[in-house]
């Protein structure tokens, strides 16, 4: 079964998505297990593949058993590999711990809400694993309907920013399927490592270059780069936090992955780095992406609209470190693309366990809290820390390469700009830590003259949670060998 | 001025689907009601689906359907007959029925989050929802 | 392939495209829309693109349109662009 | 707002009117496009899969990966408008209106109010437009035609053009008619929300399982050749049945999802009064 690995990863979440959306209408209480065992198969199944990878290297499947460039094909190398595994174990992770929140939240259709996050799972899964560019653009549909539906739920304003994320990310899905047409009328293939053999032939054709920019483009708005950044922020402040929580960590991360995808296999660092030199340009986009970001998140007075700002800047760190052009600032990227996955994962988390009790998520309404949810705050101090970047937790490894590809590259607008944000980081985070630790527990009814008792949230929240912050120090710890056995294998050998 | 013609001529269907594209991202981008953001986003599909076919377009060439084609006896003559120039390119066509397809499931999806919109707020006018959102 | 046909269709087609954003009521608008896309699914069996205009009649024409009006129906007509 | 979405239209159609300078001329026969892979589907297709219709046989079986996909999308949205509009509603609306067939004379039921059973009552919309019946009429006639249609179109896409998505569409089309011209309770009537929505989920599920039995048979996914030994038949023939197989799950998806859709946006969700 071994050599099925890369169709199970895909295959598994996509059939029990269907089942479980036909339990809904028969046993509402079908649906976790399944979920819970479907993603639990693709996360085993991605452990296995990734090994698999380690030890004979790049792992080849055709879909339908026709050759590429004629059928679709499955490209996984080490790179594949790595952000496969994050981004099962990231979605398991957090479906355990949401379930409490989603039949809180939704209890007439836990059915469709298990359905639409499998299958969004399912989506981004695919997005990783696939090796042809047409492919890719129906994956990425997937996983970005299913995420209109998931955001849209949260009351209030959420369908309005559900909305706008919607014109924007079919305007960026739209450019992405555009840039594929204009490669595929210049060369004539879909397939990735086809379309990489063609091109060099081509490099000075101005098709290539429009299909490099609108691909780019494309993908910047999915990911919310800083110009093109103006959705993310309420889309993801006013969706449900079980959605959220899955969203926040794992999309930008993945439209990242594609992005690296196509500078590295599709248009070769050769073309995107030496030919194009643009390098300088996007770096200074990625600082004041930095800088932006950092700022708007100082000027929030709501944690998680907070954290969404961090989120435009994690993603000026990726695109940056991505862009150095360099070995240690694209090791830095795809070390980031794991840690910033599990740190914002934690955090938003922390959010869920804390709307779950208190149901709010303003300033105001964190004082105190370290004195009733004390695991939570310590799960959360731990995720502020590696946001932060301070060791041993894996933000600070990460960090530490894209500032060292930064000098390597003589940037220092860039290697400045991590550490303007690092500092706010600090203030950001301590000013929060300094709130739930000083200040009292402000009771909504007006007698808090007791000392609060401890109200945690339930178990089988916190455990998830805590297995994420401790995974965030182990991840920390092993940086070395994740570097040196996969990583160093990602980057091909042409990157100095 | 005879190869500008020439150009024309061979150009003109590229042009006239950067045209459409134009006129609904424009729709998206500028436009105020969100139902017409969303016709927008249909021509601006569409566009991209003409486009993706303009490649697929074969001069002297007829519909990729082979026509010796019927059941076991055809698969041995026709395999020696079927020369690639007779036909159009069917791939184009494939895939622009897949985006075809995401386009309605995008619509649907966008219809069903306007009417949303529209059963908080009472107007699908964005100004209007935006000055009921700062009154709060 | 007629290529003046061609050139006539792609006009019919721009100029839907423009009514449909340009007219003041949406109930109109999501008519001008399926005319515009019965205007790309002729283009297209021109181009010799059957099965593509085929698939564009129905959800395009058809089922598109149908979903506009009963948005439309559901929630109002009145636009100011 | 106005000024920056020309300016954004502009620039992006100036870089792509720039770009057009390097494309291969329209239709030109020798344009990479149509050098590279298509020929392989053009002249192989017939010997591989035994389908005539080209497009079929790379929709469904070279590229059937993207299809399935595809599908995948269509149910999601399906499942996305259900999520979003659905209202369940807890007691009856607030009035009714109900309209004496023989005189003509309607009455308005308050919440609570009971209406003693009669045949000679008939429920009607709030907005309800007197005299359909030449709509009525000739929807009913037209409607099992247009099935009919649809389904010849699902099942002779191997030979022309059509297949699941256009057969699945025109199939939920006459539904979608039904409810229009009478009204959507006797739509739902005939199809109602859980058939509708299992329906939606097993046409996918045909498509996926069909590709997970090839695993199982120890061939790859999708790889339908490895049908030829549960279907008694050989691996060409078997690609060509696999196909029609994929075929009917896409048109029971696209079919269902297509009145599902519907009847959430035209009844905003409460399935009581339709467009």
């Amino acid at each position: 079964m071994s050599q099925q690995y890369p169709a199970l990863i895909v295959i598994v979440p996509l059939l029990a998505a269907f089942i479980i959306s036909a339990a809904g209408w028969v046993n509402k209480r079908l649906c976790f297990p399944v979920a819970v065992a479907a993603l639990s198969v693709a996360t085993y199944s991605s452990i296995g593949l990734l090994l698999r990878v380690l030890d004979q290297g790049v792992v080849l499947y055709k879909l339908g058993g026709w050759d590429p460039p004629w059928g679709i094909a499955y490209y996984v190398d080490h790179l594949n590999g790595l952000v496969l595994v994050v981004v099962s174990a990231v979605a398991l992770i957090n479906l355990i711990a949401s379930k409490k929140i989603i039949e809180q939240e939704f209890p007439e259709k836990t059915g469709p809400f298990y359905t639409l996050y499998v299958l969004m799972v399912t989506g981004l899964l695919g997005i990783v694993v696939t090796g042809d560019a047409f492919n890719l653009y129906v994956l990425l549909e997937i996983a970005s309907l299913t995420g209109y539906g998931l955001l849209a739920m949260g009351g209030g304003r959420g369908p309005l920013a559900a909305l706008n994320y919607l014109y924007m990310g079919t305007i960026g899905a739209c450019f992405y399927l555009l840039g594929i047409g204009y490669l595929y009328i210049v060369t004539g293939s879909l397939n990735m490592v086809d379309i990489a053999g063609i091109l060099p032939s081509l490099y000075q054709s101005k098709a290539v270059l429009t299909a490099f920019i609108i691909c780019m483009v494309g993908v910047w708005l999915k990911m919310a780069f800083f110009p093109l950044h103006a959705w993310l922020p309420n889309a993801y402040t006013y969706a449900p936090s079980a959605s959220s929580s899955l969203i926040a960590p794992l999309m930008t991360k993945v439209m990242i992955y594609v992005m690296i995808r196509l500078i590295l296999t599709v248009f070769t660092p050769q073309f995107s780095f030496t030919i194009l030199a643009v390098n300088e340009s996007i770096v200074w986009l990625a600082v004041i992406a930095i800088v932006m970001g950092a700022v708007l998140a100082l000027a929030e007075r709501n944690l998680k609209k907070m954290l969404t700002y961090i989120i435009i800047a994690e993603v000026g760190y990726m695109v940056g470190g991505a862009w150095l052009g360099n070995r240690a600032g694209m090791t830095g990227a795809i070390l980031h693309i794991v840690n910033d996955a599990l740190m914002t994962l934690c955090v938003f988390l922390v959010v869920g366990n804390i709307v779950y009790k208190i149901k709010g998520y303003a300033f105001d309404d964190l004082k105190g809290l370290f004195r009733k949810m004390p695991f939570t705050m310590g799960a959360f101090v731990v995720g502020a820390l590696s946001i932060i970047g301070v060791p041993p937790t894996c933000g600070f490894f990460s960090k530490w390469y894209l500032i060292s590809g930064g000098i390597a590259a003589g940037h220092y607008g860039f290697v400045a700009a991590l550490l303007f944000s690092s500092l706010v980081n600090v203030v950001l985070f301590f000013r929060i830590i300094e709130l739930g630790y000083f200040e009292p527990f402000s009771d909504h009814h007006g007698h808090n003259h007791h000392p609060e008792p401890i109200d945690e949230a339930p178990l089988s929240m916190l455990v998830p949670l805590i297995i994420v912050a401790a995974g965030l120090v182990v991840v920390g710890m092993y940086t070395g060998d994740i570097v040196t056995r996969i990583i160093d294998f990602a980057i091909p050998a042409g990157i100095v | 001025m005879g190869d500008l013609i020439q150009t024309i001529i061979a150009k003109y269907n590229y042009w006239i689907y950067i045209t459409l594209m134009m006129i609904g991202l424009y729709a998206m981008i500028a436009k105020n009601n969100l139902v017409k953001k969303i016709v927008g986003m249909g021509i601006f599909q569409t566009a991209i689906i003409l486009f993706y076919v303009s490649i697929g377009a074969k001069r002297g060439a007829t519909i990729p359907i082979l026509e010796h084609g019927h059941g076991e006896q055809g698969h041995e003559i026709s395999s020696h007959m079927v020369h690639a120039v007779d036909y159009i390119n069917p791939l184009p066509h494939v895939l622009m029925l897949t985006a075809i397809v995401v386009a309605v499931a995008t619509l649907g999806v966008a219809l069903a989050l306007a009417i949303r919109v529209y059963n908080r707020y009472n107007t699908l006018e964005e100004d209007e929802i935006l000055e009921q959102i700062r009154e709060k | 392939m007629i290529w003046q046909l061609d050139l006539a269709i792609l006009t019919l087609v721009v100029i839907c495209g423009i009514g449909a954003i340009t007219v003041k009521d949406l109930l109109g608008a999501a008519i001008l829309f399926g005319a515009y896309s019965f205007m790309m699914c002729l283009l297209w069996s021109i181009m010799g693109a059957v099965d593509v205009s085929f698939t564009e009649a129905s959800v395009g024409a058809g089922v598109s349109t149908v979903f506009f009006i009963a948005a439309v129906f559901r929630t109002t007509r009145r636009t100011k662009d | 707002m106005k000024v920056i979405g020309f300016i954004i239209a502009v620039l992006t159609g100036g870089l792509l009117i720039y770009a057009t300078v390097d494309f291969p001329e329209w239709a030109d026969p020798a344009s990479p496009a149509s050098m590279h892979v298509s020929p392989h589907y053009i002249e192989k297709t017939m010997e591989e899969t035994s389908v005539p219709n080209i497009v079929t046989a790379v929709l469904a079986d070279y590229r059937g990966y993207d299809t399935m996909f595809e599908t995948a999308v269509i149910f999601s949205a399906g499942v996305v408008c259900f999520l979003l509009l659905r209202i369940f509603l807890r007691n009856a609306p607030e009035e009714r209106l109900y309209r004496h067939v023989l005189t003509g004379v309607t009455i308005r039921i308050k919440r609570g109010g009971r209406l003693p059973y009669s045949e000679d009552f008939k429920r009607i919309d709030t907005l309800w437009t007197p005299h359909d019946l030449i709509i009525k009429t000739i929807s009913r006639l037209l409607i099992p035609f247009i099935q009919l249609f649809g389904l010849y179109v699902i099942a002779h896409g191997h030979h022309s053009p059509g297949g699941g998505f256009q057969g699945g569409v025109i199939l939920g089309a006459s539904i979608i008619l039904l409810a229009i011209s009478y009204d959507l309770r006797t739509a739902l009537r005939r199809i109602r929300e859980k058939v509708d929505a299992i329906l939606c989920a097993a046409g996918v599920f045909i498509y996926a399982g069909t590709g997970a039995l090839c695993l199982l048979l120890g061939f790859n996914f999708l790889d339908y050749s490895a049908l030829a030994s549960v279907l008694h038949v050989d691996p060409v023939t078997a690609r060509s049945h696999g196909i029609l197989i994929v075929e009917i799950g896409v048109g029971i998806t696209v079919m269902a999802t297509m009145i599902w859709i519907y009847k959430n946006l035209a009844s905003t969700g409460k399935y009581d009064e339709g467009l």
